[in-house]
C-alpha cells in the first residue's frame, strides 16, 4: 500500500535527519516558474497549504501570462507561483525572490527583466535543454545561462526533466509534483501534509494518478536531499490556536456571499472577477444560492437589481469594464434605494487595459461614475479575510441603508492565497427570509427619516405595500414627482444616508506612532506592503506612519485631524498620477491619484502622492525606499 | 415577519378584486392611445382569474408604454430604457410566487433592448410580455424605431424611416427555447383579452406584440388594418387563441394554424402581405429557466449554516 | 392679397398712435401658459423672435409638462414659455414675470406655485370658463380666481376664444397667434415683422392657413388695442451693426456641427438632446452629413468612434443616461486616442430622474466615469453662442490632441432661444480632408513626443500605416504590450496631453473686481445669472465678483491665484450639495457641489457652495439673495 | 495631403500581394485552435482578389477570435467585447473605398452584441462577419456561451449547460434586410476558402458562421462532426457556395438549396439533427444603409461653405 511506502521513504530518523543539518531562517520568498500549463502554479498552491498547515505565514501570488496557451520557452509565457514564507504572518508578496525552480531559461528571463531577482537569488534550473536535439534551444540556453551568470545570479542545473522520465513517460504533467518533492525537502516541510494535499488535489482522479504523484514527491524529495545543499528551516510561529482557512480573494468572495445568505449571484465573465463565480458555481447549491450567467454585464445587474426589489438582496461581481457598463443600473440603484452587493475586482485599466494585472484605477469611477448624485456605500477590502467579511458586511449595509454597495477588491487580492482564521459563520449572518407580513397602509414607501435619510421598504407579496419603483424623481410616496421640491428631497435623504452611516464608523486606526513626519495613507490590497516598508522607514530612524482605509464612501472620520499631526501625508496607490517632475506638469496642473484627489477636496491637506501603473504588485522594498525618499526630503526641510 | 413560504398560500380566499383593486393612478396617455385600451384588458384578465394585487410585479423600461405599473394597483417596476426584461427575470429568479408582467415597447424592446429581448425569449422564465408596438419613439416625440414603417416621416428621418422595419415575430420565432409568441391588435378588445389571457395562462415566457395606436405621432400605421380588416389574417386553432363568437366575422381572411407547428408559424410570420393576429407558437415544454433558478429555495437556515461549514471545512488547514 | 390687408389694418397712423401712448419700459418678462398642443410655444418664440429683429435682448426658455399630451386644464400639465425682452442684452430667465397671458386658470396655478409670478404681475386670462357647460369648471375658474386675487394678481378675464371663434371654427389651433397679436400691441412690435414670421411658421402649409393665422394675428393686435389698457414700448438698443442669429442651443449644437466640418452623428434618442439631431436630420445634408440613428447609446458611440477611426471625426450627442451607458466606449476613445466629440445635453439626475429639467449633474461624472485613467478634454458651453463655437473648437480640440472632447450643455441651453453674433464661418473651419498620402513607415503609431505626448495618426487608407488599434494596453507601436513599462509610458503621455493643452489657455477673466471679499464662480449655463446677481450684490455696496470657467479639463490657469485674493470663495451650481444646516451634516462629512468638489481637490482653497436640484434655472434675484447672504456673514467675520 | 477622392485608386496596379503581405504579428492561439486556420483561408482571400492591404480594416471584439486584427499587416481595430459590429458599422459610414472585415466571437457576438448583431444584419452595410464560434468563452478561459451545448461542463455551469444552445442561423435569417448568411467549419479549408470567398464578394453584410475548433476548451463539440462527417449536411446550388472538386465527396449528406428560398432556409437552419454548411441565405436585391449614410461625401468645401451660409441664414434676422 501506498501508505507504507511513505513510511519507509521518510523514516523517522530522516525527517530528523533532514532536520539537523537545515539553516534555520526567518524567512523566504519561493517561485516555480514554467510554462503554461506545466502545473507550476498547483505546486506553488500546494507548497503554500502545507506551509500554512505547519503554522507558518504564508502569501502566494500568481504569475499569469496574458495568453492562454502562449508559446512554449518564451519570456512573455511565464508562467509561475510566487510563495513568500515566513515565520510569522506574512501580509504582502515581498520584494526579490530567495529561490527560484525554472522549468526551462526562458520564463527566467522575463521574471528577471520585471526585478524579480538579485544577486543572492538561487536559481534550480532544469537542464534538459542542454542537451536538446534543436541546436537553437541548445544555443538559447547555454546563451541565456551566461546572461544569469553575468546577473550574479546562483544557479544549479539540475535533471529535473530526467528524473522525472524515471517515473513518467510525459514529465509536463509531473514534473511540478517532482518540483514540490524538492522544494519540500529544501525547506524541511511535513512530507505527510504534502501527501495528503497531493491526494486532496487528485481526489477526484484514479488511483493510479495519485500514486504517481505521490512517487514523484518523493522521488523529488529524495534527489534534493541527495543532490542539493541548499537546506533551510522556517519555523511556523503563526498558527494560532484557532482554526484557519487558506483561499485566494476570489473564493473569499464567493464564501462571503454564502455566509451572508444571498442566494442570486448575476455575472457575465470578466478576468479578473470570473474566478469568484466559477468557485460559486461549484459550491452555491450549497446554501441553496444560484448563480445567473446573464448574457452582459447590464442584464447581470438588472437580475440581480430585480432578484433585489423582489426581496432577494443580490450580488453582482465584476471587474473595470463591466462596472463601466454598469454605471446606469447603479445609479438606478441609488435613485431608487434598492438594497444591492456590487463587488468590483479591480483590473489594470483604463478601457480594456491589463486585465490580469492589478490595479486600485476604480475609485473615482465607482465613487462618481454615475450622472446626477447618486450616493453608495463604497468598502475596499485590504485582506483575503476582508474579502470575506466585508461581501456579508456589505449585505448588512446594503438592506439597513437600502443603497447599493460596492465592494472593491482587486487582481492581487483575486489570485492571491493566504490563511486567515476560520471565520464563525451562525445563522445571525443571513438575511431574514422574505417578509411576507402586511404594510401599514400608512407608511409611503419612502417614509424617510428626516435625520438619517432610512426608511422602510415594502417588499411584492406584502399586502397593502403595493408601488411602484422609479428612477424618476419621485416623492415619499414612490410617486413621479417633477414639482419644485421633491427631488431636492430625495437628494437630501439619500445623501443623509451617508451621512447617517458615517456617523458609526470609528476614527480608523494609525500603524506606528500617532505624530510625525510623514503619513502615509493607503487603501485596498497594499495594506500589508505599506505597513511593511513603514516599518522599514520606522526602524531607520524615520518618523513615518502609515494608515489605511477601508470604507471610502462614507469616509472614515477624523481624517484631517489625524492629517494635520504629521508635517506631510502621501498616500501610495496603484494607479495613475502624473509624475511632478515629468515635462510640463506642475503643481498647479498634477494629476493626482485616486484617493489623494479625493483625501485633498476632503481634508483640504495638501496630500501627496506616489502611483504606478505597472501592473505589478507593491514591493516592500521599493516602497520603503519611495517612503524613506519623501520623508529625508522633509527632515532636511526641517 | 413571515417567512417566504409559510405565507404563500395565506388568504386568498376571502377576498374579491374588482377591476378597480388592479387600478393604479389615472393613466396619463394621449386620447385615443391604444395603451388605454391594453391596460383595460389586463386589469380584466388580472380580475378574471382573481390574482392577489400584491403578488403581481409589473415591470417596464422607458417610454409611454412603459408608465404602464403607475396604472396599476400592484407592485410595480418602472426601470430603465431597455431593461425590463433582465429586471423582470430578476425578480422571478427567486419568487414563483409572483406573477410577473413585462411592459416594453417597439423602441425598448427591439431597439435598446434587443439583446435582452432575444435572452430572455430563450430563459423562458414564466412571465407575460406584452410589447406595445406603435412602430415609433412615443415619449420622445416621434423618432424612427425599428419598426417604423420605410418611407414613414419621422423627426430623425424627415425624409422618411429608410430601412423596411424590422419584423419582431421572425426574429422571437428564431430564438431556441422560445414558448409562445402572439400577436394582435389594441382594437379589437375580445381578441385582445383572450390572448392576453392566453399568455398569461402559459407557463413560460408568453411574448406579445401588441400592434398599437398612437393617434398623436403615428396617425397612418393604424388607419390602414383598421379601416380594412382585409389587412389581417386572424389564426385559429383549437389550440390557439380563443376567437370569441362573433369576433371572426370581422377578418375576412383567416387561416387554420397549428401553434406547436414551428415551421408554419416562421412562414406566417415571414409572409407580410397580412398582419397576422393570433397565436403563432406556443410549446408547453420548453425548459423553463425559473425552475432552476429556484432550485434551494426552500432551505432553512441550519442547512444553509452546515453548508456554508462544509464549504469553509474544505479550505480549513 | 394678403399682404394689402396688412397695410390697411396697419396703417402708419395707427403705428404711431401706438406708439406715442407705450410707456416706455427697460426690459419686460412675459410668458404664455396653456395647456399641451395650443401652441404657446410657438407664439412666445415668435415674439421673442420679432423682439431679436427689433434689436431688442432676448432670453426664453420654455415650460415644459412632463407628459406628451397630460390631461387638458391640470398644473402639471402646464406647458408654455417664457420670453424676456429688454432694451440690451439679456442673459438669463430673470425672476417674476410682468406679464403673463393664460389660456385657463389651472396652469396659472402651476407657475404660481413656482414661484413664477409675483403681486405685480398682470395676468391676461381667456374667461372662456367662466361660462362653460361643467359646472365644476365654472367652479375651479371661480375658486381659481378668487386664490389669484388673495395672492395679488391683477388679473384681466378676457374673452380670447370667444374673439377667435369669430375668426376659426376650432381656437385650439390659432388662438395661440391671436395672442400673438395681442402681444404684439401692448409690446408696440413691429407687426409686419411679426407677420413676417407667421408666413415663415407655416411656410410648408397651404396659403389659406397662412391667411386665417394672419387674421388671428391681426384681430388679437385691434383687441389689445381696444381693449387693453397695458401698452408698453421696449426699444431695442442691442442691435449691432453685425448680423445677428437666433436660436435655441440645440440647434446651435447642430449648426456647430455643421460649421465644424464633421459629417456623422450618431446618436439614440433621448430628452434633451434629441432636438439637435432632429434640427440635423433636417439641415445636415447641406453640408453631405448624415445622422445615424443607432439602435442603443453604445452604438451610436461605437459608430462614432469607427468613423473617427477611419478619418472622420464625428460626433455624438446625448444626455445622462446616455453618458452612463456610453462610460466604456469614451474610456477606450481616450485610452486609443481616437479623436470624438461628445456633447453632452444635461439634465436632472440621477437615473432617469428629470429629463425634461435643468441639472449641472454631469461634471463629476464625465470627469471620472471611466476606470482607470481615462484623461480627456471637457467643454461647458455658457451660452448659446458657446454651444455653437465649442462644437466646432471641439473638433478641432479633438483631432490636434487625439482625444475624446465632451461637450457640457444642458436643458436650459438646449431649449433656450437667445439671438447672437451671426458666426463668420470659413472653409478652415472645416475638418481637412482624410489625408491619404503614404505614411512613413519609420514613424510608429503613437510616436508620443514626450513633452506634450502629442503624436500623429495613420489613417486606414495610408500605405505603410497599417496599425491595430487596441484598447489593451500598448506600446508607441500600438502593440499589446504588458511589460513592466509600456503601460506607464502610455498613462503618462495621454495624461501629459492635458498639460500641454493646458499650457494654452489663459487666466480666465473675472468679473467684477480682482479682488474683494466673494467670489462666486460658476460653470454652464448659469453664468447670465451669475453675472446679474453678482451686480445686484456689488451695487448694494458688497465686494463680490465672479468667475466663470469654460474649460473643466484641462482647468484654465492661475485659479488658486485669483481664490486667494478673495476671503471668500464659493461656486454656485445647480447639482446636489448637502446643506450645512442640514441634520447630522457637519464640515467634515458635507458632500460638496461637484465644480466645489473639484476645485477644492486643485487648489486647497476652503470652496463652498450653494446648489440646488429642483430642476429649474436660478433666477438672479434668488442668487443675489444667496451672494448676498454669504457676503455679509463674511463682512459681519471681520 | 490628398483629398479623400483624389486618392482612391492611385497605383493598385503595380503592386502584387503575396499571402506574407496580409500577414501580421505571429499568432497566439493554441495549437490546433481552429482559428489559425481560418486568419489563413482570409489571407488566402485577400491575395487571391489583391486587395491593397492599406484599405482593409478588420475590427473585432474581445475574445481570442478577435486577436485577428493583429495578425494581419493591415489596418485593424480591436476593440470592446461585444462592440465590433457599430465600430464596423462607422468605419463603412463615410468610407466606401474601405474592404471592411468583422472577427467576432460566440459570445462577442449572440451574448453581450446580440442587440448589434441583429441590428447591424438591418443595415446591411457592405462588410464580411466572420462569427467564430467555438461554443465557449474561450479567452476567459470556459464559461458557457449562448452555443455552448447543453449540458457541456464549463466553469459558470460545473453540471452542465443548462439551456439549449441558440442557433444563430434562425435568427440570423428572422432579421429583416439581412442579405447574406452562411456556415461553414474551420476544418475544411477549400470549402471554408469558397465561403469566406463569396461572402467577400457579396455586397452587402455577409453573415458566416464559423464552427470553429477549440481543442482546450471544447474537445468534445466539433468531434462529433469531425469523426463523423454525416452530422454535417452539405448545402449545394449553383448560386451557392462553389464546392471544389472532390471535396463534395466527404459529405454523404448533400441537398440541394436555392439561397434565395427564405422559407427554405428557415426550415434547413431550423433542422438541427444536421449541420447545414454552406449558403444559407442571400439577397443582392437588400438595401444597403452605406450608399445612403455616404450620400453627400463629395460634397467639396466651397459647397460645404454655402450650406452651413444657407443654414444660418434661417436663423438670421
Ligand atoms: C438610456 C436611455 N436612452 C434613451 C432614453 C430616452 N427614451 C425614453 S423612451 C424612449 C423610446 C420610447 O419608444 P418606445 O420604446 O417605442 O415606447 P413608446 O413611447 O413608443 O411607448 C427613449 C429613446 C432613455 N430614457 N434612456
Ligand atoms: C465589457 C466586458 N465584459 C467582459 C469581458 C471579458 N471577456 C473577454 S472575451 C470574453 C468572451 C469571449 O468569448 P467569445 O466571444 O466566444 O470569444 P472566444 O474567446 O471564444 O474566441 C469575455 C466575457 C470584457 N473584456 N469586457
Ligand atoms: S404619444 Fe402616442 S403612444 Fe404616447 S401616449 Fe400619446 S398616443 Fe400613446
Ligand atoms: S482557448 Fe480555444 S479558442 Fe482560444 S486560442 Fe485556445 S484553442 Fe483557440
Ligand atoms: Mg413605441
Ligand atoms: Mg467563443
Amino acid at each position: 500500500m501506498n501508505d507504507i511506502a511513505v513510511q519507509q521513504v521518510f523514516s523517522d530518523d530522516d525527517e530528523l535527519q533532514a532536520r539537523d543539518s537545515a539553516e534555520s531562517i526567518r524567512e523566504h520568498i519561493v517561485e516555480i516558474v514554467s510554462d503554461s500549463g506545466e502545473g507550476a502554479q498547483k505546486c506553488g498552491q500546494t507548497f503554500g497549504i502545507v506551509g500554512a498547515r505547519m503554522g507558518n505565514g504564508v502569501w502566494t501570488v500568481e504569475i499569469i501570462p496574458a495568453e492562454i496557451q502562449p508559446p512554449a520557452r518564451t519570456p512573455d509565457g511565464a508562467s509561475g507561483i510566487r510563495i513568500r514564507l515566513g515565520e510569522e504572518l506574512m501580509t504582502n508578496m515581498g520584494n526579490e525572490a530567495n529561490l527560484v525552480v525554472a522549468f526551462n531559461e526562458q520564463v527566467l528571463r522575463a521574471r528577471i527583466a520585471s526585478g524579480a531577482y538579485n544577486s543572492k537569488t538561487i536559481v534550480l534550473l532544469d537542464n534538459m535543454w542542454a542537451s536538446d536535439e534543436s541546436e537553437d534551444i541548445r544555443t538559447e540556453y547555454s546563451e541565456a545561462l551566461a546572461e544569469f551568470t553575468d546577473y550574479g545570479l546562483e544557479v544549479h542545473e539540475l535533471p529535473i526533466q530526467e528524473e522525472c522520465l524515471k517515473i513518467v513517460p510525459d514529465p509536463r504533467k509531473g514534473k511540478n509534483m517532482f518540483v514540490l518533492g524538492m522544494l519540500s525537502h529544501i525547506y524541511s516541510r511535513d512530507a505527510d501534509k504534502a501527501l495528503d494535499e497531493i491526494t486532496k488535489i487528485f481526489a477526484r482522479k484514479s488511483e493510479k494518478i495519485i500514486s504517481t504523484n505521490h512517487e514523484l514527491f518523493k522521488a523529488g524529495y529524495l534527489f534534493a536531499k541527495e543532490n542539493i545543499e541548499h537546506h533551510f528551516e522556517i519555523v511556523g510561529k503563526a498558527q494560532t490556536d484557532k482554526s484557519m482557512v487558506v483561499m485566494s480573494g476570489n473564493q473569499a468572495v464567493g464564501l462571503g456571499v454564502m455566509a451572508s445568505g444571498m442566494e442570486i449571484v448575476a455575472m457575465y465573465p470578466i478576468t479578473p472577477a470570473t474566478s469568484a463565480s466559477h468557485y460559486l458555481a461549484d459550491d452555491f447549491h450549497r446554501v441553496g444560492g444560484f448563480v445567473h450567467q446573464a448574457e452582459d454585464e447590464i442584464a447581470a445587474i438588472g437580475f440581480a437589481i430585480g432578484a433585489s426589489y423582489a426581496g432577494k438582496t443580490a450580488c453582482t461581481i465584476t471587474s473595470g469594464p463591466g462596472i463601466a457598463l454598469k454605471t446606469e443600473m447603479i445609479s438606478l440603484a441609488a435613485m431608487a434605494e434598492i438594497p444591492l452587493v456590487i463587488v468590483n475586482v479591480q483590473r489594470g485599466g483604463p478601457s480594456t487595459g491589463l486585465p490580469t494585472k492589478v490595479e486600485q484605477g476604480d475609485l473615482l469611477a465607482t465613487l462618481f461614475g454615475a450622472p446626477g448624485d447618486s450616493p453608495k456605500v463604497i468598502l475596499a477590502a485590504a485582506t483575503i479575510s476582508d474579502c470575506f467579511h466585508f461581501v456579508a458586511l456589505s449585505r448588512k449595509l446594503a438592506e439597513s441603508f437600502r443603497i447599493p454597495v460596492i465592494l472593491l477588491t482587486d487582481a492581487n487580492l483575486a489570485t492571491g492565497v493566504q490563511p486567515f482564521e476560520r471565520p464563525d459563520v451562525t445563522c445571525d449572518w443571513f438575511s431574514a427570509p422574505v417578509d411576507q407580513s402586511s404594510w401599514d397602509e400608512s407608511v409611503l414607501a419612502y417614509d424617510w427619516d428626516e435625520e438619517t435619510g432610512l426608511s422602510a421598504r415594502p417588499i411584492p407579496g406584502m399586502r397593502n405595500g403595493e408601488y411602484v419603483l422609479t428612477g424618476l424623481a419621485h416623492n415619499r410616496n414612490a410617486k413621479i414627482a417633477y414639482d419644485t421640491t421633491s427631488n431636492q428631497e430625495g437628494c437630501d435623504m439619500r445623501s443623509r444616508k451617508l451621512a447617517a452611516l458615517g456617523r458609526t464608523l470609528n476614527v480608523p486606526e494609525i500603524h506606528g506612532d500617532p505624530e510625525g513626519d510623514l503619513l502615509v495613507v493607503g487603501w485596498g490590497s497594499t495594506l500589508g506592503t505599506i505597513e511593511e516598508a513603514t516599518d522599514v522607514a520606522r526602524e531607520n530612524g524615520h518618523k513615518v506612519s502609515s494608515l489605511h482605509l477601508r470604507f471610502l464612501s462614507p469616509m472614515e472620520p477624523g481624517l484631517e485631524e489625524i492629517f494635520k499631526r504629521f508635517k506631510k501625508v502621501m498616500t501610495i496607490e496603484i494607479n495613475y498620477s502624473d509624475d511632478p517632475k515629468a515635462p510640463l506638469i506642475t503643481d498647479e496642473n498634477r494629476r493626482y491619484a485616486q484617493l489623494a484627489q479625493v483625501l485633498r477636496a476632503h481634508t483640504l491637506v495638501d496630500i501627496d502622492c506616489w502611483s504606478v501603473v505597472s501592473g505589478h504588485p507593491l514591493q516592500p522594498g521599493n516602497i520603503s525606499r519611495v517612503i524613506i525618499d519623501h520623508v529625508t526630503e522633509i527632515e532636511g526641510g526641517k | 415577519m413571515f417567512g417566504l413560504k409559510s405565507d404563500w398560500s395565506l388568504d386568498t380566499n376571502d377576498r374579491y378584486f374588482t377591476l378597480d383593486d388592479y387600478a393604479g393612478a389615472e393613466p396619463r396617455w394621449c386620447t385615443g392611445c391604444g395603451d388605454l385600451g391594453i391596460l383595460a384588458t389586463i386589469h380584466r384578465v388580472c380580475r378574471e382569474a382573481q390574482i392577489l394585487p400584491e403578488k403581481i410585479v409589473s415591470v417596464s423600461g422607458i417610454g409611454c408604454s412603459s408608465r404602464l405599473p403607475h396604472y396599476m394597483h400592484t407592485y410595480g417596476f418602472h426601470g430603465l430604457h431597455g431593461r425590463a426584461l433582465p429586471v423582470a427575470c430578476g425578480v422571478k429568479s427567486r419568487r414563483p410566487d409572483l406573477d410577473v408582467w413585462v411592459a416594453t415597447g417597439d423602441g425598448d424592446c427591439f431597439s435598446i433592448g434587443a439583446a435582452h429581448w432575444v435572452h430572455a425569449l430563450r430563459y423562458n422564465m414564466d412571465m407575460t410580455i406584452l410589447v406595445f408596438d406603435n412602430g415609433i419613439y412615443g415619449l420622445t416625440k416621434k423618432q424612427t424605431s425599428p419598426t417604423t414603417p420605410e418611407e414613414y416621416q419621422t423627426n430623425t428621418h424627415p425624409g422618411g424611416a429608410i430601412l423596411p422595419p424590422l419584423n419582431p415575430l421572425t426574429v422571437s420565432l428564431g430564438v431556441t427555447n422560445v414558448s409562445f409568441v402572439a400577436q394582435m391588435v389594441d382594437w379589437n378588445p375580445p381578441l385582445l383579452y383572450e390572448t392576453i389571457k392566453a399568455a398569461h395562462d402559459h407557463k413560460g415566457t408568453s411574448f406579445v406584440r401588441i400592434i398599437q395606436r398612437c393617434p398623436v405621432y403615428m396617425e397612418q400605421m393604424n388607419l390602414d388594418m383598421m379601416d380594412d380588416p382585409a389587412n389581417l389574417l386572424l389564426l385559429k386553432h383549437e389550440n390557439g387563441i380563443l376567437v370569441p363568437e362573433g369576433v371572426d366575422r370581422l377578418f375576412e381572411n383567416q387561416i387554420e394554424h397549428d401553434p406547436m407547428n414551428l415551421a408554419n408559424a416562421m412562414a406566417v410570420a415571414a409572409d407580410e402581405s397580412k398582419m397576422p393576429v393570433g397565436l403563432l407558437y406556443r410549446n408547453p415544454d420548453a425548459l423553463c429557466y425559473d425552475e432552476l433558478s429556484n432550485a434551494g429555495l426552500d432551505m432553512i437556515d441550519e442547512e444553509k449554516l452546515a453548508g456554508v461549514n462544509d464549504a469553509l471545512d474544505s479550505f480549513t488547514i
